[in-house]
């Protein structure tokens, strides 16, 4: 299988799905020409995430990534809500592949989108929302990426980053691979 | 638990014939073609024979047609081939917007070596409009490339009109007849091409067998280059058993031909009627009757293939979201785009590809597991509530 | 009549369990390894598992294998690909004089390109002098190309030294090692290489299947452009029973290397050291001891190899008189031609190719059938008898 | 296989292998770099060739041709005997590859070559040995060559005459298919 038995479990079983009508805060990220969107929804008591629901549309990792980052948040305090990072996502589900990397991201990014928007409507702290810097990955073996010039040394795809999205893409391609968004070609 | 395959498009099972004629290649007639002793000569009569067998079922000469290993390899011999070969004559390229990659990347490489090209556009259907082709020649146009029938959408392409156009403009027209050869009528004399690619394994034959049909007098220069092996055009020593077994699905194909399209094409209908009736914004993509046989597709409004396509495959079904080749690529797929097709609703792609054996039955079990496939994930789209709550207003 | 098949270099037997290991990949696995539904990803563990057997094979990094068609695919990928891949850092390329015809034409075609190329010579075993590799390396050389082993003379070169004079230098070194993989020990970090190209039908895997080793981080551009399949480095639906194949066989090669080695080197050296006491006026080709153990390969003064070979194999006894891959052509061989060998004798080449299952009764049947062969056609010749006169006077 | 039964017969065998010690009139053509070389030996009584003998270094094909020239012109008259063409002796064979057909030439041109010997010795008459045109064809497909600028038409080969012998050969190539000189590297 593409993915391990934990992602395929979550996203046969997604736990939380659905809309909060009266959310203390509401988190939305992504967007259908990325091929992924999610919103997540929180109530919060005594600072912490009393209730959590999301909706995804998006692949087979996205929904299984918003399944997990409901339940490891559920109950927790904002803080400790923040602190979950796509690693720890990746990590919890047993793996992901690497080029769907990103959608752990958008999992937690969803999630504290939610609680700055609490925050905000709250005006308890001003927090800035600051994801993880994203690692890079190649987008065609999958392989850790150094950096731009060296191209992927694992399976030596010249990269070049999407001037849209930052995404990283095979040079000479039309489109990124992630957001879709024309490339100039060279 | 019930298995329906409906992901034929990406691979047909061998004809139990085909494989009883590849059997021996593989046992003990071991033979290199090029080898000049009598085990030699054996394996170049099966060869041969296969060629003829293949020559047969698109109407070419025998000495027009060269092996390759797959449909992309024949694609990128014709393009690279063709183009290297007249760049005395220039150094521009038509294609239409719905090649397969592996044309698209072959012209990207042939840019970085000093070629243009123009993409020519489509209708909603995916059909490319012959005058659009005609627009796009150029004085310096040394190929034009238009796909024969779609993989993703299976429309099927006026190549015949194009053929004509190319012709009086003097500009060779290749066509990508990977999805379509076995599964259409396809001849290369009424098609009026000059290069046309197919692969074995969509019509009953093994993987990593495919041919290039040259008109003869047509200039290409080798993609492989190498012995004397297919006059010098690709070297490499052959797949003698992949190319036997090639021969005879081609044989098969030729009898076979018109009751496999019928009986597929029932099914298909089935399917394309019946999608539409147990779902609400189901749209069909491609021609509804310039289409493949054997070829249904749609976008499914709200969701994602992939999760619909895992969903599907805990029940029993394999469908794919687009195609095979880029099935990992997360981006939405660039025919439907270039058919207008928004980005949201191209991610909700699905394919269903029927073989000779798909039965009524299958369609109808496929028609029952998937209303409430879609309608789990639809309830657990952002983009289904938001147009609920919008319709609702 | 007995039937001694010592054409082995051109087509080796499928071991039986390597038919066993692909005929589910024929019969009902018939999943395409990129579909994402069960029967994809089925086909898809396999083709990992192969992989990983022949990275096994060779030392390599499971993502450091690229499967191809043939060997020639590799040699033209691993050429072509590289050397363009390098464009930006010179266009100038080094290869030995005793290259395989899929090596030095991928270099004619580089060089309509605009590359250019030294041809470093050998001497008269065949043998490349890492030395000349070094004089030949340029400040625009971008990639060196030496033979690991010759099909034609035997002779395995000295790759490791020139591996070592290549990084000093930071130019790639890729080696075509198609005749010895599975033959000899074959090592990528122990040889050095970037890149090394090799084909199954060499060690009694399926024909249409080769493979190149690509060193990570090594730059390559792909030679069959288009969808995602080998990383985005060679597209195309895998030829997954093949691949399967082939990975078997690098598996039963891994484990039977050193017993085939020494079966063989016995049979081989039998003939080597009795041919020339059977019949007068033969020369060995190749080096004596740093040659393939499968591998005895002679000229035969005044006639002329196919001759010879059609009365072989009359006799049964299947021969080359040369590679496989130019056997139709009525030219010397360069190899033999770069080792000094002269026009006339070099039209008298016959290549014997043993494999695990040749016994010395073969040898012994070759070496009593091959004396009155040889005998009937020197009486026919015009050289025979010039020589005859020339040695009474 | 590549070859018809009757040159397989006649490779298998050759009909008035040998020498003839006092010949009227010797013939030699090709030579060793080509990879074929024929020597044919004649006795001519009465304007007729009574004897002919020869050898032959070269391939199957080469041999069969040999072995029939010789028995077709057993006992013709030597203008008779100067009529026979290639394309005689490859029809009377059944066939010849066509990348071999080059050694119907030879046949016929080193018995020619042997009469025009002996004229030249009896001085009979004087006569120019005039073989036929040479017709072309591919050497990798085998198939028949218009103009070297069309190239082959039927497989498409790019050809280039090689300034020697004159041997059609496959732009590109570094040395002549045929006699094996150096072509100039486009
Ligand atoms: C040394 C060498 N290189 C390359 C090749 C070409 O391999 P293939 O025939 O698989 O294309 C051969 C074939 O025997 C070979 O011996
Ligand atoms: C239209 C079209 N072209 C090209 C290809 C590539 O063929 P292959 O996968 O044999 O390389 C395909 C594959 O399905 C196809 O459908
Ligand atoms: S939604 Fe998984 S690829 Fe982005
Ligand atoms: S001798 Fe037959 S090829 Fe010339």
């Amino acid at each position: 299988m593409i993915y391990t038995d934990k992602v395929m479990d979550h996203f046969q079983n997604p736990r939380n799905v659905g809309v909060i009508k009266d959310a203390d805060g509401i988190g939305q990220v992504g967007n259908p020409v990325c091929g992924d969107m999610m919103s997540f929804y929180i109530k919060v008591k005594d600072s912490k995430l009393e209730d959590i629901k999301f909706q995804t549309f998006g692949c087979g990792a996205a929904i299984a990534v918003s399944s997990i980052v409901s339940e490891m948040a559920m109950g927790r305090t904002l803080e400790e809500a923040m602190k979950i990072t796509n690693e720890i996502v990746a990590e919890e589900l047993g793996g992901l592949p690497k080029n769907k990397l990103h959608c752990s991201n958008l999992g937690a990014d969803a999630l504290h989108a939610a609680i700055a928007d609490y925050r905000k409507k709250h005006a308890a702290e001003k927090s800035e929302v600051s994801p993880e810097a994203e690692k890079c990955y190649c987008p065609y073996c999958e392989g850790p990426i150094e950096g731009l010039e060296a191209g992927c040394t694992a399976c030596n795809v010249e990269l070049e980053e999407c001037p849209h999205c930052g995404n990283l893409t095979k040079k000479g391609e039309e489109k990124c691979a992630k957001c879709g968004a024309d490339l100039e070609a060279d | 638990m019930r298995q329906v395959y409906l992901d034929h498009i990406a691979a047909t099972p061998l004809d139990p014939q085909v494989l009883e004629a590849m059997l021996p290649f593989l046992r003990d007639k071991f033979g290199n073609p090029q080898s000049l002793h009598s085990a030699g000569q054996e394996a170049l009569v099966a060869l041969e024979e296969a060629r003829s067998r293949l020559a047969g079922l698109i109407g070419a000469e025998d000495s027009e047609v060269f092996f390759t290993s797959s449909g992309s390899e024949a694609n990128n011999f014709a393009l690279k081939g063709m183009a290297l070969a007249r760049r005395d004559k220039g150094n521009h390229l038509v294609l239409s917007a719905v090649e397969h990659q592996s044309v698209l990347h072959s012209v990207k490489s042939l840019e970085k070596l000093g070629f243009s090209s123009t993409l020519v556009p489509v209708d909603k259907y995916g059909l490319v409009d012959p005058e659009a082709v005609r627009r796009a020649i150029q004085k310096e146009t040394v190929l034009v490339s238009v796909i024969l029938a779609s993989n993703e959408v299976g429309t099927v392409e006026p190549v015949i009109e194009i053929a004509r156009i190319c012709r009086a403009a003097g500009v060779p027209l290749h066509t990508d007849a990977v999805a379509a050869v076995g599964n259409i009528p396809v001849d290369v004399k009424e098609l009026g091409v000059d290069a046309l690619s197919l692969a074995a394994d969509q019509f009953y034959g093994p993987k990593g067998s495919g041919a290039l049909f040259v008109k003869k007098g047509a200039r290409i220069l080798p993609l492989i280059d190498g012995g004397i092996q297919e006059g010098g055009r690709r070297a490499g020593t052959e797949n003698v058993a992949g190319i036997v077994g090639m021969g005879k699905a081609a044989e098969l194909a030729r009898a076979r031909l018109s009751e496999r399209q019928e009986g597929m094409k029932t099914l298909r209908d089935r399917l394309i009627d019946r999608l539409p009736q147990r779902v609400d914004r189901v749209y069909l993509t491609g021609h509804r009757e310039r289409r493949l046989p054997h070829h249904a597709s749609f976008c499914i409004e709200f969701i994602e293939g992939e999760a619909m396509l895992l969903n599907l495959d805990m029940k029993g079904i394999a469908v794919s979201s687009g195609s095979a080749c880029t099935s990992r690529a997360l981006k939405a797929s660039h025919v439907l785009l270039a058919m207008g097709i928004d980005h949201a609703l191209a991610q909700g792609s699905l394919v269903f590809s029927l073989v000779d054996s798909t039965t009524a039955e299958d369609i109808d079990y496929l028609l029952d597991v998937i209303p409430p496939v879609i309608d789990r994930l639809r309830k657990m789209s952002p983009l289904y509530t938001k147009f609920l709550e919008e319709s609702q207003k």
